[in-house]
């Protein structure tokens, strides 16, 4: 019984077999992979992704989607490394308003909360299908991106600033450090508090939700907007870790995001999976990205190969799991 | 902790880092820096950095950890792509600009670059030549995020803004990409149907412009400007269906870079910090010196 | 305690209720009962808040309420188990139980722990022997209905409405139940329940209230009333309950089942159907009677094509089938109405029309397309057919009562010209009139020479129109009557698992 | 009872008020917007999506989607031009193919299909979501464009090759007869067949569809043929509209095929919708992206009036069609 109980809720995530099963071959073809310095530079480049997706599984479990993290991402970093740099001018009124590093980094954030709420709003109070909400939102914020930075990147953002992205703290590297205390926090939330059983629910029946009187709509708007703030978290780690603020910031990012979330096994129409299978998507994807390049395959061939890869992860996974 | 790479024995590798292989004038640059350092006798690998700053630190963090000895870099973006290459250089890689610029002058061994804005320039001067200093013309922009793409309308415009009887009637991006050019145009087209030229950010796009003004049966009153040198554009040029292109030389830089590669394992360090490699001008007129990017053999 | 007073509620095209008053009293039962689509539902949503806009008043201990959602209503004392089940497929059984009202410790986890035990308690109470940390989606639908029940005994209402409570559950469970409801009663609850099990009416309640198409028609006490006369307050006619007159003497087999084993799908080595043998004759109906998960469902499945992991064969008129696929089974002349007919049955989302000729398209298609007129034909012959109660063709099937929705399943199976009809709990969720109608249309197709095997957990729908009875537990076949050798307790006695007796 | 099933057949796509308020904005804002000659534009312009999106939508009718349109149509085009220009040369056995114009083509639709049946069996067969499927496919039919083409356009087809995409034909262009030949026949095929018939069960209840014999992983393996076949055809006419495959066509364009998709109100949990609600999304996508140039709106600021725009449109249509 305890036994069933831990399967239900621990391994309620994809099996890792597939993910053992690439790094062993990594390990095997070449003899940089499992070098320490290799692991950290592997975790670090998908920090911002484990970020990203980790809001995007919460939608994801409400039967949601986001498409527009990438170019939210985008804005919060050059909002964030706008207000550092130049602060606020209006020049009519003789005011100048300057950002402290945690001054801009809120400001990014809270911009990302803001967009996701919005999102969020429009899914819930004009019934807006969440594809259709954020690809406009996924536009709209690109847009916003461009007339903020005119087009330019922003960059030379101080040493300071730089600690968020390339710094290290007691051996692990910062954005290691961010992206795994949102994971324990939204692990916390998903198992341990009600919200988190609403998410749930939500994506599983929603009609059957509404009757047990959870406010479907708060929820929603809720979890956008949390979804919002990461995507505002992983702007921040991005410019800090480039010094720059770019436009094109986060291209596609949606595309590598729910791949993450839907390899790791939750599942589109909401209700089932999980953060830490999310993790493990991530994880596959930042493998086999790296593997590519360590394996000198070539950019063209890297693609075929990588799908593929991807397909067969996902295979055997699925043959592992299956009686579940 | 500085790590003595000098001493081991196997071949030296180098790695080619571009930032994207969805144009074929990156593809030409990447292959070209590939086959001049193997036939200097190294092996040598492609990134492609999807015009992504971030995927390109990723390559850079890979390539530094798996062993790569010198890195032949044509930059995303010139401030998002220092921080890279100051961290390879303070990993003892050396890092060789082709193109594209990093902005500042000390992060790089050398940077071969081509000169997008002065380019742009000789390509403007040509265009008010060939206009009579008079008409309406359309500008297509590539990316709007990328600063290529304003590097070349600035050069463009430094010019052609001097001259209050060429009246720009629409400005447009097209992402450098021809299709998206040709719809673009043909848009303009019906808002604008009595424009003198386009003057497109680069030669994919230029190649788009020219087809939506086929299609409208506008393609010879209608002059197109494009830039790069693309094999498309240089055999239009010589069919006078397009007017100008910016040459840039792609395999000169690819060459030189793996040459500087090749003398600085060989122990040379005094690099110039900038080498200059000057966009010509194409035209009909001297459009038998030249192939696809770059001179006739 | 709670009156309801000149309800009215439209939907689009429907007006499914009118004016409609009931008033309900502390400790006692009140029976709600109508034929299919009567409004009963509706009325109950309206009640418990789920439908907050409506003409009309509810007064609760004399004061005028208007609940804003079913949450408000659950607050203040009414809890409702739904007759369509409204669980979270992939939550446990204990979040489903508490979802929306979770427990919460002292640093605003939720309290799992306590959750739990809680959770065991109902269960216990309820005699259903589940972990409460199994997801409801592996729950059969009768688990899952005693959990639903489950859900509204949670919170001490003061009103308990019970949308046919009973519809998927089995005797033992159904005197849980009335334990239950004793109880609620002697605590001074009041309780609504809607059934189409006219004896567990008698049994149980107080008062009833006639619903007939959206319209109060009657109330009164329960006393001194017999079931005809409130068979004819429902249905506004008399209607005779069919008994079938003698057992028919079976001729030559249709079906042959011959050794059938079906391995468990998960754990390796047991077995879900063991070594199975039985036939069925030509217009011959046989009944198959088991306790809950006794695996007559899996029986049905299996003869179907729907299993891997099949031993055994299949004869159909002596002709091998194969049972791998269920266009197979279908060709040969089979035809399985599921039990499930939300989940198996019908695509919810599309009109009647399309879900009725669903299985019969090929005949539908003249060069190529889909003929409209053919189409339309047999919508409208099984609509009058079965009486079918649908604003048009083209209503989707979600809108539809839970007994038309039935009705659908039977017409588009019927409309395959089977030879051999499998009807997994066919009335379920049907109103007498209803029922009454689909017997008499089982003994015609019987009469017409079909093969007959129905899976129905009331004893007295068994022993009414078959002519032989099996009866299952833990997979095997324990026992054959014919249908004048069998008396209710010695089927009972043969379905009882045999651990159960041991333990 | 023929008014119902006239609205149930006929308008189970969403009202037209958003598009038609749209086109009345743009007439009014641009006296070039109703001329002819730009109604055929935008019509040509549109054709391509109109005809992926065709068969996105029976993809999404069947809750699936499909992210490699945009790859498959890139790969389809460059092997149908490669083959045209340069043929297949097997120099070892001294061995060359040529092709005709017609054996190119439908060389370069076989592959689609081919591709397409590949996911429909990876989805059906290993029951990988259809999301993962379809990006595996995504990135394995780009890579396999990059090494068909090495990266470079494949220019001058000829001018009978340019007739599918620059052609009139008794006054219309032909990428538009070819995109309404299209919709014609899977207007037939979802309204007058049965495979239409199984594609909306399917959608709405696979298992019904299951019970009720239909054979479920054949129906979706058509489709996914179908509309790889379709994403060929899209391929074809990109290439011939502009005399060249270019190796990097269709990026994004599975974005777009889907946002026609949901904004003609096909839901994507499947079940519901029709070709001409897409048609529909496809038509006010393509006149929007039209209008901001006619307007010479900036670039900067069409990405944000472009975004909100699609949200006011389908927030306009979900209102109007309430009642449904
Ligand atoms: N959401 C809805 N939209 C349109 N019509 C509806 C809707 N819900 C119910 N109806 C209609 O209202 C009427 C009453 O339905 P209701 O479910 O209350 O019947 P019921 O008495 O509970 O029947 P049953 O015994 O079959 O459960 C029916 O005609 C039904 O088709
Ligand atoms: N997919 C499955 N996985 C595991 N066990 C299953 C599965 N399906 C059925 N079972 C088990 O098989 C047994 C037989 O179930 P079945 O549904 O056939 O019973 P039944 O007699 O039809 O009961 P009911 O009255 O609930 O329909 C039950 O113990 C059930 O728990
Ligand atoms: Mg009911
Ligand atoms: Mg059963």
């Amino acid at each position: 019984m305890n036994i069933a109980l831990y399967k239900s809720r621990l391994l309620r995530f994809q099996s890792l077999i597939a993910l053992f099963i690439l790094c062993l071959g990594l390990s095997i073809l070449s003899d940089k992979f499992l070098t320490v310095s290799n692991l950290w530079n592997v975790m670090r480049q998908i920090s911002v992704n484990i970020c990203i997706s980790t809001g995007m599984t919460l939608i994801v479990l409400t039967a949601g989607i986001d498409l527009s993290v990438g170019s939210v991402l985008a804005l919060c970093g050059a909002i964030t490394a706008g207000l550092l740099k130049n602060g606020i001018e209006i020049p009519s009124n003789n005011l100048y308003i300057g950002f402290t590093i945690l001054g801009a980094v809120l400001a990014g954030v809270l911009t990302g909360s803001a967009l996701g709420a919005f999102s969020g709003f429009t899914i819930t109070r004009f019934k807006v299908p969440p594809f259709v909400a954020t690809l406009a939102m996924l536009t709209v914020a690109r847009g916003l991106t461009m007339l903020w930075t005119q087009g330019f990147p922003i960059s030379g953002l101080g040493d300071k600033f730089l600690y968020f992205g390339t710094g290290w703290f007691l051996g692990i590297p910062v954005p290691v450090w961010i992206s795994g205390i949102i994971v324990a926090v939204a692990l916390f939330v998903t198992n341990k508090t009600r919200l988190g059983r609403y998410i749930y629910a939500i994506g599983g029946n929603e009609s059957a939700a509404k009757l047990s009187g959870i406010n479907v709509n708060k929820v929603k708007i809720i979890v956008y907007t949390i979804a919002g703030a990461l995507a505002g978290i992983g702007g921040l780690l991005v410019t800090s870790r480039l010094d720059s603020a770019q436009p094109n910031a986060g291209i596609s990012y949606e595309l590598d995001s729910i791949a993450a979330v839907v390899i790791g096994g939750t599942s589109l129409s909401g209700g089932r999976g999980s953060i830490l299978g999310t993790v493990q998507g991530a994880i596959i994807i930042g493998v086999l990205n790296n593997g590519l390049v360590l394996l000198n395959v070539s950019p063209f061939w890297q693609q075929v190969v990588k799908g593929l890869v991807i397909l067969l992860a996902v295979i055997i996974d699925k043959s592992n799991s299956k009686n579940d | 902790r500085c790590k003595t790479r000098q001493t081991t024995d196997e071949p030296k590798k180098i790695a080619i880092v571009v930032s994207t292989l969805n144009n074929p004038w990156f593809v030409f640059l990447a292959e070209r820096a590939q086959a001049k350092a193997k036939e200097l006798g190294y092996e040598s690998k492609v990134f492609d950095s999807q015009n992504n700053t971030a995927q390109e630190t990723d390559h850079f963090e890979n390539a530094i950890a798996s062993g790569y000895n010198a890195i032949l870099f044509n930059p995303t973006d010139a401030d998002g792509s220092i921080i890279n290459v100051k961290n390879a250089t303070a990993a003892g890689v050396p890092v060789f600009c082709m193109d594209r610029e990093v902005n500042a002058n000390d992060a790089a061994t050398s940077q071969i670059l081509s000169d997008s804005y002065s380019g742009c320039v000789s390509i403007a001067k040509y265009f008010v030549e060939t206009l009579n200093k008079k008409g309406k013309y359309v500008e297509i922009l590539g990316m709007v995020g990328d600063n290529n793409t304003w590097n070349r309308s600035k050069g463009f415009h430094s010019v052609v803004d001097h001259y209050p009887d060429l009246k720009m009637v629409a400005q447009q991006s097209a992402d450098f990409d021809r299709n998206k050019a040709m719809e673009v145009l043909e848009s303009i087209l019906q808002a604008q149907p009595d424009i003198d030229a386009v003057f497109c950010g680069n030669d994919a796009m230029a190649m788009g412009a020219y087809q939506a003004l086929v299609a409208s049966g506008k393609a010879d009153k209608v002059k197109v400007f494009g830039f790069d040198g693309a094999e498309d554009v240089v055999l239009s040029i010589q069919q006078g269906k397009i007017m100008a292109t910016g040459m840039q030389f792609p395999e000169v830089m690819a060459e030189t870079a793996a040459n500087f590669a090749d003398a600085y394992f060989k122990g040379k360090r005094d690099f110039p910090k900038k080498m200059p490699v000057a966009v010509e001008l194409v035209r009909k007129d001297n459009i038998e010196n030249y192939a696809a990017y770059g001179k006739k053999e | 305690m709670l009156v309801a007073k000149n309800i009215t509620k439209r939907f689009p095209g429907v007006l499914a209720l009118q004016d409609v008053c009931m008033s309900l009293e502390g400790g006692k039962v009140t029976a709600l009962i109508g034929e299919n689509g009567a409004g009963k539902s509706t009325l109950m949503k309206i009640l418990s808040g789920v439908y907050p806009d409506f003409e009309g008043e509810i007064l609760f201990k004399g004061e005028p309420v208007r609940f804003t959602g079913p949450a408000d209503a659950q607050r203040r004392g009414i809890a409702i188990i739904h007759q369509e089940l409204n669980l979270i497929p992939y939550l446990s059984v204990t979040e489903n139980i508490f979802l929306g009202r979770e427990l919460i410790t002292q640093y605003g986890t939720v309290d799992k722990k306590r959750m739990r035990k809680r959770t065991q308690e109902l269960l216990d109470r309820l005699k259903l022997h589940v972990n409460p940390e199994a997801l409801v989606v592996k729950l059969k639908v009768g688990q899952q209905q005693i959990v639903e029940i489950a859900k509204a005994l949670l919170t001490d209402a003061e009103v308990i409405i019970m949308d046919e409570p009973t519809s998927a559950i089995t005797g033992s469970e159904v005197e849980v139940l009335f334990d239950i409801i004793d109880d609620l009663k002697n605590e001074g609850k009041a309780i609504v329940y809607v059934s189409h099990k006219l004896d567990e009416l008698f049994r149980i309640a107080d008062h009833y209230v006639v619903l007939r198409d959206g319209k109060s028609v009657e109330s009164g006490s329960m006393e001194g009333i017999c079931q005809d006369v409130l068979i004819q307050k429902m249905v506004g006619r008399k209607i005779e309950v069919i008994r079938k007159k003698s057992a028919n003497q079976c001729a030559e087999p249709i079906l042959q089942v011959k050794n059938l084993s079906l391995k468990h799908p998960v754990r390796t080595g047991e077995k879900l159907l063991k070594d199975i043998s039985f036939q069925v004759g030509k217009g011959e109906i046989v009944g198959l009677f088991g306790l809950m998960g006794a695996g007559r469902t899996e029986l049905l499945e299996t003869i179907f094509g729907l299993h891997k992991g099949v031993e055994g064969a299949v004869l159909m008129d002596g002709q091998v089938v194969q049972i791998d696929s269920v266009a197979k089974a279908i060709q040969a002349g089979l035809a399985l109405v599921p039990e499930d007919r939300k989940k198996d049955g019908l695509v919810l989302g599309l009109n009647v029309q399309t879900n009725l000729c669903l299985t019969t398209l090929e005949d539908m298609e003249e060069f190529g397309t889909l003929n409209t007129k053919k189409q339309e034909d047999l919508t409208t012959r099984y609509i009058s057919d079965l009486k079918i109660k649908t604003s048009s063709q083209q209503q989707l099937a979600g809108n539809l009562s839970g007994g038309n929705q039935q009705k659908i399943v039977l017409a588009k199976w019927l409309a395959t010209k089977p030879r051999l009809l499998l009807l997994d709990e066919p009335t379920r969720g049907i109103d007498i009139n209803a029922k009454t109608e689909i017997y008499k249309l089982i003994m015609q197709l019987a009469d017409d020479g079909l093969g007959i095997v129905m899976v129905s957990s009331e004893l007295p729908e068994i022993l009414a129109i078959s002519d032989r009875v099996l009866v299952m537990a833990e997979g095997v076949l324990t026992a054959e009557f014919s249908v004048n050798d069998a008396t209710e307790d010695s089927i009972l006695k043969a379905a009882i698992p045999k651990s159960v007796y041991a333990a």
